[in-house]
Formats: structure tokens, sequence, C-alpha cells
């Protein structure tokens, strides 16, 4: 099944379409990995997310498409400008200096590997002959058949997802929350860095510490 | 007719492959939590060729999901991101090694 | 009456648990007078009993009053019994009766130890067991009074133990009898091994069953403890060292009761040693040869007791001779007469050693005949018994050994003979030095070695004969020396009074020298020239030894280097070993390879940990390579 | 087989039910007692003691009335008492008492008291009594289990306890010791948890029943391998326990450096759960492999001897001192184990008993030493019998116990040993004899140095103080007992040898069915079916 094939059964103008959006979802992407500026990774970052909803389009999910706008390139890309402009952490970084001896040759290594098989995987028998379940796509409109189906197969899902939003506002705030004064000392998270760690044999079972246990 | 599912996947492979190698080499750890959106954008990108190929609204269904916890998993990220680099000076994920063995 | 015979062993058991409980507030001397009692009780006991066996039939002089279980599991029963028969009265009678004498002694002898009643708790003690070893009527109740005397034993030669010497001579005596026991212990599991009991008489008539290598084993096995118990080569250099006890202990322990015990053993097991007469002949050389060597070496000793305790070595030889020889009548005869005399010199020694305020280096003494002179008598009484100068004890009881002796070999009876001569020699080199000769201890206590105890009246020694309660027991022993001998007497069959009674028990196996009345006068003759020999040299070399240089060969002084030698080829290299298994072995070796395992985990930890950078990217990494490898698999092995 | 059928006969007789549950009773009481000093408050000492001494003198109470409503002559399992638990697993609370468990539960109540009684402990009263509690749940329950993994929970959950022990009010070097006595032990303990669940899975396999009642599993047949397997998996938990040479080296560490209670508990009781567990489970559920591996064993328990005699004689420690001499008192215990005859096992199983006495008793005499001079060093002490000759006396005693001295208890569990290894495997019988000197030496060597010679108080230290009347209360028991056991062992043997006698029939009738226990000896049986089987 070779590449001018595929391309032969598609119309020109899908052609062109997907052709770029996969230019500026690769650009976008690679842009984001390269830049050393992490605004500019985020901006790159919203030109991805911008290729991505287009080739929802084109594959008929118009609602997805217009969620991963609303919903990606909006509220979190612009939440991840808050946070760097908030820390301060827009320093320039050398991209191609890494720290770790290695990391990145085997990073990339690695990358090549994951692509060929993920490659080999999609060019693969893929269907597992299951039929099916949830309707197609065709039919009604796009919206319609994804409210109906998440509003009543995928109900609990939805439910729970709603919590789960929930719940991440809650941690949000309370991460975000400074801490008192008598909070500081006790969870410093450096704390127990200075323990000898060859001491494998110490005073474990401390008069203390058996108490501790007995009483508790 | 549209492109074949095939180039949709190959597409998602390399987004994915790029955001996985993103997450190695960089340190800054908003890019890092960048190209974990990149990972999960291929994904979408694949649940949505699915969808289509095997003609199933379900793997839209799923790609909605994993836009809800994304959306969560960036508010909690960040949030301890903040609480973290407000006490430490550093920026990089490499700064923060205190599970060390 | 004869169902008294509990009470024999139980009035001396009684005895310590009074002294023990409450002999403190008894005191001195109430607890020495009970503890005499009770003992002396014991003996009235004895001879009532012995009447009562006396009066039976010699058929039936045999008598088990069963006490109770000692424990039974399966075949392993063990009852406490008392076995009366002739051998064992005979010894209880003699035991009792020289324990009363010196209970009696050491009434006046101990009258200024701060532990005067715990003296009489330990003496009453050994009394009980030295009576349940010779009344036992089987070989594991003989075994826990065998035990029970070692034990005492230890406590009575540490007595003094203040005294790193004493302490250390209890516990080398402890160890070599450990030694013995452990082979007679052996020869309790063959025994019942083989016969299934351990109750004599049962095992007596399943010997026949036993075979003929395993009752050589038997009997070398019971003999390896009677070393240890009675001092023989190759275990007998305890006995020297046992010394540092008080004077009592060595002439009731180490002379008269608890060393023969070895004996009494040899004749208890005489229908074994009937069957192998190999390892009989054996026992034989092995106590000959002890003979000569302790003799040898008795002639060199400056310590009074050390003369004794190697002369009490000697003698045992002789008795273990005499039981290697099928001579059980003899063995037992010397021992009741070794008993009277050998008693009576450490007694009379004892005495000399308190008016001398505890000097026991004979150089130093000298012509206290003249001070002393019930001590000198009875003294002289005890040295013409042991030497064998007809008419006392000792002759008639080693010549019966050595007549038996030639019957199996001429060559043992050489060397008893010789043993004979230098027994005569060296008591009365002895003899001359204490009692005879000038005065050499004013002189001597001027640079003299420390005496223990405190000297309240340094620069003037007035030795003179002790109390009452110890001249009595003295003059009761010279009594008993002088006459014991006609027990059993050789010439004619009538007069052997001792063979006869004893015969129930030793008869079928005993030894039967045919030799016409002629050649009995003629060994008596030549016993009587060799102990009058012997005296008569010692009468030349020490009459007028005053300022004489030291003639003893320092060979004989430390008794042939045997100590020395065991000191440098089992203790120190075993020492040396015993440091190498616990540094080495134990710390390097096995602790090392618990460590090891321990530290090879906790270095494959420390090297492991470092996987655990803490980088999130690394992590990472890893996530991505494991993924890779999972869709590799997919890929691969999983897709058809 | 007439073994099973002798078995089972012992087993219908000793399942009768008795009203009162005198075995869970003994086994709750303690832990009840701890739950209730949990719930006190930690300053309110004087309770937290009187709960502790009421419930461990409650439960010496419950053990002296087992002893008597206890048939001798009996050989099965009496006051059996079977509750199910995982009834889908065949666990169930099943605990029963024969002669071979009856005097080490005893011996457990008599000396927890006691320890407790005589224990100094300060600080963390509470926390101290309530490990020493908990401990004696677990050291009874394991006694009595006849569940194998209730049994091996409690064998575990004494390890907890004696940590905790060690490591909060043990001396110097605690931490180590503490640390390598859990491991070690846990680790191999951890062996025999995989070998009791194959043991159940081979037996389910078998009949079709999950259960983990060691008198079903007894009836397992194994084949040469699995029963060796399984049984080495059994053994190294117990022989680490016992501890037997050369898996002994947490003992001298452990025992040194734990406080009084948990020295004497560790030597006098935990040691005897991995001698149990040998006599109890290698021989009951492996006959094959015991007559197998008895060689080994043997061995092992013959080297123990003589090797933890000579090591001892140059510790110039009181307590590794009394380690070593433990470690070779466990080897004649491991040697009368494996002999696999009546007198033997039976000798082993009494050896037990007397050993945790003359310990006990041994290493409270060093506390009391301890607590006078605040040392165990050897050298450092020297003529305490001057000053303290009832002390010298009663360390005397003990001493010639350990010895082996006819009269005092050690010697005729040592005899009863030796003459039955003796009839099966001779030399060792004769080697391990000669263990008895090495006994006397390295015991009478440190008995010189501590209590004869000059007493040589340093500055500023008083006269070394006489035993106290609570000390002599504390330690007469024990002493009582060494010699009465010495005496009369008898009634005691009539207890252990029926149970004894039934498990060597079953060890011969399973590893050797084909030849009949046609009344003759039992070691001819045995050489005669070693011929046979050659």
């Amino acid at each position: 099944m070779g590449a001018p094939v595929v391309f032969a059964t598609a119309t020109l103008p899908d052609a062109i379409t997907f052709a770029l959006g996969a230019a500026i979802i690769i650009i976008g992407a690679l842009g984001v990995v390269f830049m050393r500026n992490p605004v500019h990774s985020a901006l790159m970052l919203v030109m991805t997310l911008f290729g991505v909803a287009v080739l929802f389009v084109e594959e008929n999910a118009q609602f997805l498409a217009a969620v991963q706008v609303i919903v990606y390139a909006g509220a979190i890309v612009v939440l991840f400008l808050f946070v760097i402009m908030l820390l301060g952490v827009d320093r320039q970084e050398h991209v191609l200096a890494d720290s770790f001896k290695g990391q990145r040759l085997v990073a990339f290594v690695l990358g090549i590997f994951v692509l060929i098989e993920v490659v080999l995987l999609g060019n693969g028998h893929w269907t597992t002959g299951a039929h099916s379940v949830q309707g197609g796509l065709r039919g009604r409109s796009n919206v319609v058949l994804l409210g109906r189906s998440i509003f009543t197969s995928y109900l609990l899902p939805f439910e729970v997802t709603s919590a789960l939003l929930v719940v991440a506002v809650i941690g949000a705030v309370v991460l975000a929350r400074r801490p008192g004064r008598a909070d500081l000392g006790d969870d410093d998270v450096g704390a127990t860095h200075g323990k000898d760690p060859t001491d494998a044999y110490g005073e474990s079972g401390d008069a203390n510490a058996a108490e501790k246990v007995s009483s508790s | 007719m549209s492109i074949s599912g095939e180039w949709y996947l190959v597409l998602s492979a390399v987004l994915f492959t790029i955001g996985a190698v993103g997450l190695l080499v960089r340190r800054n750890v908003l890019v890092m939590f960048m190209c974990v959106e990149l990972m999960l954008n291929a994904a979408n990108l694949t649940f949505v060729t699915f969808a289509r190929e095997l003609n199933d609204i379900g793997g839209q269904v799923a790609v909605f999901f994993v836009l809800v916890v994304a959306a969560a998993e960036v508010v909690v990220g960040l949030g301890i991101l903040v609480a973290i680099f407000r006490r430490k000076v550093g920026a990089t994920a490499d700064d923060a090694h205190t599970l060390k063995g | 009456m004869i169902h008294a015979a509990f009470l024999i062993p139980a009035l001396p058991l009684a005895g310590f648990a009074i002294l023990l409980l409450c002999g403190r507030r008894l005191g001195n001397p109430l607890a020495g007078w009970i503890a005499t009692g009770f003992v002396g009780a014991s003996f009235v006991v004895t001879i009532i009993v012995f009447a009562a066996l006396f009066a039976r039939s010699p058929d039936t002089r045999s008598f088990t009053q069963y006490l109770f279980t000692w424990f039974s599991v399966d075949r392993m029963n063990v009852g406490v019994g008392l076995l009366i028969d002739p051998l064992s009265m005979t010894m209880a009678a003699f035991v009792t009766g020289v324990s009363a004498l010196i209970h009696l002694y050491s009434i006046g002898y101990m009258e200024h130890d701060e532990r005067y009643s715990k003296f009489f708790v330990y003496m009453n003690l050994f009394v009980f067991a030295m009576l349940m070893l010779v009344l036992a009527n089987n070989f594991l109740v003989a075994f826990f009074g065998w035990e029970g005397v070692g034990v005492v034993s230890y406590f009575l030669i540490a007595f003094w133990f203040g005294r790193p010497a004493a302490a250390s001579a209890g516990k080398k005596a402890m160890i070599y009898n450990r030694i013995g026991d452990a082979g007679f212990l052996v020869a309790l599991f063959l025994i019942f091994e083989k016969t299934g009991s351990l109750t004599y008489s049962v095992v007596f008539a399943h010997l026949s069953s036993v075979g003929r290598a395993n009752l050589i084993a038997i009997a070398l096995l019971l003999f390896l403890g009677a070393c240890g118990k009675s001092a023989q080569i190759p275990l007998f250099p305890w006995l020297a060292d046992a010394m540092e006890g008080p004077t009592p202990v060595s002439a009731l322990i180490h002379a008269a009761t608890m060393v023969t015990a070895g004996v009494y053993l040899m004749c208890r097991i005489n229908p074994i040693l009937h069957l192998v007469p190999d390892a009989a002949h054996t026992i034989a050389w092995v106590g000959a040869a002890t003979a000569f060597v302790a003799a040898t070496a008795a002639c060199a000793q400056r310590d009074i007791k050390k003369v004794l305790a190697y002369s009490t070595v000697s003698q045992l030889g002789f008795m273990f001779l005499a039981a290697g020889c099928g001579a059980y009548v003899a063995a037992i005869f010397l021992m009741l007469t070794h008993a009277f005399y050998k008693a009576l010199l450490f007694l009379g020694a004892g005495s000399v050693i308190h008016a001398m305020d505890d000097e026991q280096d004979i150089k130093k003494m000298g012509a206290l005949r003249a001070l002393m002179p019930i001590t000198a008598i009875t003294c002289l009484v005890g040295w013409f018994s042991i030497a064998g100068v007809p008419p006392f004890s000792g002759f008639w009881s080693k010549g019966d050994v050595l007549m038996n002796a030639w019957s199996v070999a001429p060559a043992l009876w050489g060397i008893g003979a010789v043993t004979a001569f230098l027994t005569a020699y060296y008591m009365g080199r002895q003899y001359y030095l204490v009692f005879l000769g000038t005065p050499r201890w004013s002189s001597a206590k001027e640079h003299g070695d420390v005496a223990m105890k405190a000297v309240d009246h340094e620069s003037s020694l007035h030795p003179k004969d002790a109390r009452k309660v110890m001249t009595v027991p003295l003059v009761v022993l010279a009594v008993l020396s002088g006459l014991a001998g006609f027990l059993d007497l050789p010439f004619h069959p009538d007069f052997v009074f001792l063979e006869r009674w004893l015969s129930p028990v030793v008869g079928a196996n005993l030894a039967h020298h045919s030799f016409s009345l002629a050649a009995t006068w003629a060994f008596s003759l030549v016993d009587a020239a060799v102990a009058l020999v012997g005296v008569g040299i010692a009468a030349l070399v020490w009459k007028s030894a005053v300022d004489r240089k030291a003639i003893e060969p320092r060979f004989l002084y430390f008794a042939w280097f045997v100590d020395w030698t065991y000191d440098h080829a089992i203790a120190r290299p075993s020492k040396v070993l015993a440091s190498f298994a616990a540094t080495v072995v134990e710390m390097k070796m096995i602790d090392g390879a618990v460590n090891g395992i321990a530290a090879a985990f906790r270095n494959t930890g420390t090297k492991l940990r470092r996987v655990q950078s803490g980088y999130v990217r690394n992590y990472a990494l890893g996530v991505l390579g494991g993924a890779v490898l999972v869709i590799a698999y997919v890929v691969f092995r999983a897709r058809g | 087989m007439h073994g099973d059928l002798l078995f089972s006969v012992s087993l219908g007789a000793g399942a009768t039910k008795h009203t009162f549950p005198y075995l869970t009773a003994l086994i709750l009481l303690p832990a009840g007692a701890a739950f209730v000093v949990l719930l006190l408050p930690r300053r309110s000492r004087v309770a937290i003691r009187i709960v502790a001494m009421a419930a461990s003198l409650g439960v010496l109470g419950i053990a002296a009335s087992v002893l008597t409503v206890f048939r001798a002559g009996d050989g099965g399992y009496q006051m059996v008492s079977a509750q199910p638990w995982i009834a889908p697993l065949g666990v169930s609370w099943d605990i029963g008492v024969d002669g071979i468990s009856l005097f080490l539960v005893v011996l457990s109540a008599l000396l927890f008291p006691i320890t407790l009684a005589y224990a100094s402990e300060r600080t963390n009263l509470k926390a101290f009594t309530v490990w020493v509690l908990i401990l004696e749940t677990g050291c009874l329950g394991s006694f009595l289990s006849l569940d194998l993994l209730f049994f091996f929970l409690f064998f575990e959950t004494t390890l907890v306890p004696v940590y905790f022990l060690i490591g909060g009010w043990g001396h110097e070097g605690r931490g180590y010791a503490a640390t390598k006595f859990f491991l070690y032990t846990f680790a191999a303990s951890a062996m025999m948890l995989v070998g009791i669940i194959a043991l159940v899975f081979i037996h389910q396999s078998q009949t079709g029943v999950t259960t983990f009642d060691i008198r079903a599993l007894e009836q397992t047949r194994l084949s040469g391998t699995a029963s060796v397997l399984l049984f080495l998996s059994f053994t190294v938990a117990f022989v680490v326990k016992a501890p037997v040479f050369p898996f002994h080296t947490w003992s001298p560490d452990a025992y040194r450096e734990a406080p009084l209670a948990g020295t004497v508990i560790l030597a006098s009781i935990m040691a005897k759960l991995g001698t149990y567990g040998i006599v109890r489970f290698d021989l009951g559920l492996f006959p094959h492999a015991v007559v197998m591996l008895a060689p080994l064993l043997l061995t092992l328990g013959v080297i123990g001897i003589i090797y933890g005699g000579i090591v001892a004689a140059v510790q110039h420690d009181l307590k590794r001192l009394v380690a070593y001499s433990s470690l070779a008192h466990m080897g004649f215990i491991v040697i009368g184990a494996f002999a696999l005859t009546g007198e033997s096992v039976s000798g082993a199983v009494l050896e037990m008993v007397n050993h945790g006495l003359y310990t006990a008793a041994l290493f409270i005499l060093i506390a009391m030493i301890y607590r006078r001079r605040g040392t165990f060093s050897i050298p450092r002490l020297s003529g305490l019998q001057h000053s303290a000759p009832v002390m010298a006396g009663a360390f005397t005693v003990v001493m010639l116990a350990s010895i082996g001295v006819p009269g005092l208890n050690g010697f005729v569990g040592e005899f009863l040993i030796l003459s039955g290894t003796f009839l099966t495997h001779r030399w060792w019988a004769v080697v391990a004899t000669a263990g008895v000197i090495v006994a006397a030496v390295y015991l009478l060597w440190a008995y010189q140095q501590v209590f004869h010679g000059k007493e040589a108080p340093r500055d500023n230290e008083p006269a070394f103080p006489e035993m106290k009347v609570r000390e002599g209360l504390v330690l007469a028991p024990l002493i009582v007992l060494i010699v009465v056991l010495g005496i009369y062992p008898k009634p005691v043997l009539d207890r252990i040898s029926p149970s004894v006698d039934a498990l060597v029939n079953h060890v011969v009738a399973v590893a050797h069915p084909k030849i009949p226990l046609n009344g003759r000896p039992l070691h001819v049986q045995l050489s005669v079916k070693e011929h046979v089987t050659k």
C-alpha cells in the first residue's frame, strides 16, 4: 500500500488540507521542543493545536475541533503563559546542552525506535474485528451524535470527569495557597536529604520508636 | 474521499515521538508539560482517526475525556509547580530531585 | 535389719541438708559434731547391716533394696536401688568408718576456718555420694555417685578458693575426671546397647551375648573412667595438685575413699574382666607402670602432702595391678589397708602442718618426734605399714598383690617389687626429714614462704601434738593400720577371712595362684627383705641429711614432666585452636559469611540506588525505554 | 500400616473435649493483658506491673491445671479445640497439647512471670510489658498450634517483640544485634512459609482437601525429592531459630545485647521453638527426608557441641559464653531428635525443658552480677564468692546442671540423648560425649575467674552485695526444678515418652513401610531396615 496510491484515492483539496495541517503540526511540535524561550514554545504549541484542530475538521469531528481551539489553545496555553509570567521562569535554556550524559542521545535513539514501532503498528492489521457499539459517525450532525453518546452510554464517566475537574480545581487552590509561617518549618522537602545512606544498621529500634508503635 | 487513515496515524506517530523526545531533552518543566500536551494530542488524533476509520463515535468521546483530563492535569500540575518553585530558585525539572535514592 | 540399708546413704544426706540450711547458725564446733554424728550413725547402721548380711548363708549374701525409679523411657529403665553384698558392704564399712574418723579429726583441724560449717556440708555430701557409688545396684546410679564425689572433690580442693592455685587445682581435677567420665559414659552406652540394661545383675547375666570385642571395649572404657578417678596413667597429674585442698580432704577423698572408686569399679565388673583377660592384663600393666612412675616421683617431692599424693597414685597402681591380675580380693585388701595407713599418714601430715603453722616443705621441718610424740609414733606405724614391714598391714596386702602379679607375669612382680622398695625408701625419707634429724624450721621461717593465713606469732613456733579430737583418729587409724593385715593371711585357707567373705561377689572370677606353702613363705621373706632394705637405705641416706644438697632429680620432682608435656602438647595447642575457632572461624568465616551476605545486599542496594536519580527526565527515559520494549514485543511477537 | 493405626487410635482418644478451653485461655490471656496494659496510662507503673504479673501468673496457673488434667500414658493430642477460621483455605483455630509440647508450655508459663518479676526496666515500662506479653502469646501459640498456618503466624509473631526488646532496652550493640536477629530468623522462616504452602497444595492434590492440620498433613505421601525439599525449607527455619551450627552467629549477639527478659526468653523458650519444630514438624511431616538426611543434621549437631564448647572456652563475656554453651546444648537436642530412637527423642524433649531451666537461671544470675558490677566481662570480675557465697552456690548448682552432672537435670536429658543416639549412630554419640569434657572446661574456667580468687574491689565501689531475698525468690523455683528434675524426672518422662514413641513409630512406619513393627527394639528395626533397603 504505497503512499501514491493513498493520495490517489483522495481528492486534491483533502490532500492539500492534510499536507498543510501536517506541516503546521510538525513545525509547531518541533518548535515547542527546540525553542529556547518557554514563551515561544507556548506559542508554537498553539500552532500545533490549531493544526490538530484543522485535521479534526478534516476528519469530520467538528465539535472536537472547536473544543480543541477553545479549551486547549485558549484556556490551557493561556494558563501556561500565566505560570511562565508568574514564576518568571522564562529564562532561556540551551536546548542542546544537557546535564545528563547520554540522556539526549538515548532520547533521540529511543524516539526513533518509537517512531518506527508506532508506524509499524499503524500500518499493521489494526482492527480487532469488533463492531461499533456506539453507532456510526454519519446520519446526524457530529454534535448530536457526540452529545447523545456522552449523555447516554458514557454518562457515568462524564459525571466522574466533572468530579475530577472539581477536585483538580480544589487541588490547584490548595497548592497555590501561600503557606502560613507555621507550616513552613516541618514540611521542607529537603530536610531528609542529609541522612547518611550508609547507616543501614543504625539505631533503628530505640525506645522511643518502640513506645510509639506500642501506644498507637 | 479524504486521506487514508494510515497517513493520520503516521502523523500522530511523528507528533508523539517529537513530544516524547522533547519531554526527555528539555529541562524546563513548563516546556516538558507542553511536550506532554503534544503527546496527548497525538493520541487524540489517533482516536479521531480510528473513529472515522471504524465508523464509531466512541473514539471522539474518548478524545472528549482526554481533553478534560488534560485540562485537570495541567491545572494540578501547574499548581504543584507553583508550589515547588515558590521555594526553590531553580526552574528546571532537574532541580527537583529530592527523591534521589 | 538389712532393710535399714537405705539409711546408710540417707544419714549423711540428711546431715548435708541440715548443715546446708542452718550450718552457719549451728556454728563452730556444733556443725562439725553434727556432721560427724551423722556419718558416725551411718557407720553404725553399716555395721548393723553388715552383721545382718554376715548372718546369712554365703549363697544368699546379696540383697537389693529398691528405692524408686529414676527414669524409664522405652528400654532405658533405671531404678535407684542399693545392692547389699559383701563387696559393697566392705566398701561401705570402711568408707563410713574412715569418714567418721576424718570428720572427727576435721573438727579440730578446721576450727579456725571462717567457712567451718561449709566444710562439713561438703564432707557430708561427699560421704553420701561415695556411699551411693559403692552401694548402687546399677551402673548409672554408680555413675551418679562417681560424678558426685568428683564434684565434691572439686569443691573441697578449691575450698580455699581465694588461692589461685587451689581454684586451678579444683578445676584441673574436675576436668581430668571428666575425661575419664566420657569413657565411662561411652562404656555405659555400649553396655546398654548390648544388654538392654544397666543393672549389674542383668548386665552380668547377659555377657555371653555381648561379643568379645565389645567386652574389651567396655572393660577398657570403664578403665579409662577409673584412670580419671583413680589417677592412673595417663590421667594422674591432677592428684598432686589436689593437695591444695585441706588436709582432711586429702586424707578422705584423695587417699582413702574417692580415688579407690576406680578399683572398686574394676572389682565390681569382675565378670567382664574375667571374660577378656587381655583387657585385664592391660589394666595390670598400666597399674604397674603407674605404681612405678608415681613412686619415683614421690622420692623427689619436697611438699609433705605431695609425697603422700604420689604415694597414693603409686598404691592405687598396685591395686589396679591386682585387679588386672584377677586378684580382686588382693585389690580390696590393699584398698582397705591403704585407706587406714594413708589416711593415718595424711592426718599425721595435717597435724604436722598445723603444728608448723602451714609449712609444708619437709626440708624445713625435722626433729619433731620429741615435740609431737603421738603424731610421730602413729606416723611411724603408717610408714612401716606402707613400706610393707612385717607384721604391719601393708606387708600382707602388698604381698598378696605381688604374688598374684607373679602368677600372671614375673615382670609385673619385678616392677611391683622395685616399687615396693621405692615406697619404703621415700616414706623413710619423709619420716626422717620430718620427725628425725635436726630442726630446720626456726631459721627457715624467717625467709620462708608466705603463709596463707595470718601468722600472729611470727617468730616463735612451738610445734606440739594437737587436740584430742585430732589425735584420737590418729591412734585409731594406727591401730587399724597395724592390725588390718590379719584380715587375710596367706598361709592357710582358714585364715583368708576376706577372701571367703568376698567370694560370693568375686570368688568365681578370682585368679587362683597355686603356690605351695614354701613358695608363699619365700615370697613373704622377699617382700620383707625388700621393705627392710628400703627402710635401711632411707635411714642411711637421710639420717644425717642436715645440710645435704638436694639430690632429687628435677625430672622426678616434676613427675616425669607429664604435666608439662600435657600443657605443651594438649592444653596450649587447644587454647590456640580455640582462639583460632573463635576469632577466625567464628568471626571471619561463619559470621563473615552472614555479614557478607548482608553486605552483598547492601552493596547491591548502594549500586542500584543510583538508578533512582530523582530526575524526572531519567525516569521518563526509563518509561520510554520500557514502552519501546513493550511495543516491540507487540509488533514482532503478538501481531499474528 | 501399624503406625497409622496407632496414630489414629491415639488421636481418637485425645480428641476428648474439655469443658474449660484451657489452651485457648493460655494463648489469649497474655494478649488480652497486653491490650489492657495498652489502655493504662504510661505513668501508672504499679498498675502495669500488677496487670502483667497477674496475667503471667494466671497463665502459670492455667498451665499447672493443664498439667494436672493431662493424662499420662496417652501419646495423642489432648484438650484439642478446633474452630474453623478461614474455611475455604482449611485454616482453623486448632490447638492441642501432647507430651512433646506439654512441658515446653509449662516452661514458658513459668519463665515469663520469673523474667517479669526480675526485669528492672524503668524506661517505657508500658511498652516493655506489652511486648513481653505479646511474646508470651506468640510462644505459647507456637507450641500449641496444630494448624500449620497458625503455627507459622505465632512463630513469626515472636520475632517482632524480641526485635523491639533488644532494640529498645538492650545493651550497647543493640541496633546491630536486633537487626541481625530479625533479618536472619525472618529470612529463614520465610522459607518455611513456602514449604507450608507447597505441602498443603501437595496434600490437596492427593486428597482434594485443603487443610493446614498437621495430623492430616502427616498422612501426605511425598516423593523423595519433594520430601527432602520441603524438609529443608522447614528445617532452615528451625535450625536458625534453635540455633544449630553453622546458623548460630546471630545468637551470641542477640543474647549478649538483649535485656534480661529478652535473653532469657530467647535462649530458654524461643530456641525451643526451633527444636520443637524439628521434633514436631520435621519428624512428623517428612519421615523419608529425616531418615535420609539424619547423618547431615547429626553431624551439624555434633560439630555444634564441640565447636560451641571450644568457642565458649575463649569468650570473655559471660553472656556470650552462655550463648555458645547454648549452641552446644542445642547440638545435643538436634542429635537426639535425628537419632530417631525413643530414648534419644524423649531425651531431646526433656533436654529442651532442662536447658530452658538452667539457661534461664544462668542468665538471671549473670544479670544479678551485672546489676552489681555493671559488666559481663569475665576478666573484670573476681572472687565474688567471698562476699556472695549464696549466689556462688546458686551459680554452682546451675553450672553443674549445665555441665551435666548426674543428680541435676542436665544429665538425664543428655544421657538419654547420647545413649539413644549410640544405638543408631554410634560414632556421632561417641564424639558428642567428648562435648561433656569441653562443657566442663569452659564453665569451670568462667566460674573460677568470676567467683574464685581474690576479690578485687575497684575504687569507689562497695563490696559485692549478696543475693537479696527477692532475687532468691525469683531463682528458687528454677533451682528447685533443676534439682527435682535431676533426681526424679520420671513423671515428666512418663508424659513425654508415649507421644515420642508414637512419633518415632510414625517415622519408621512411613520411612520403612515394608517392615512390621513386631515389638523388636527400634534400633534393631532401623538397622534391619537399612540392610533391606541396601
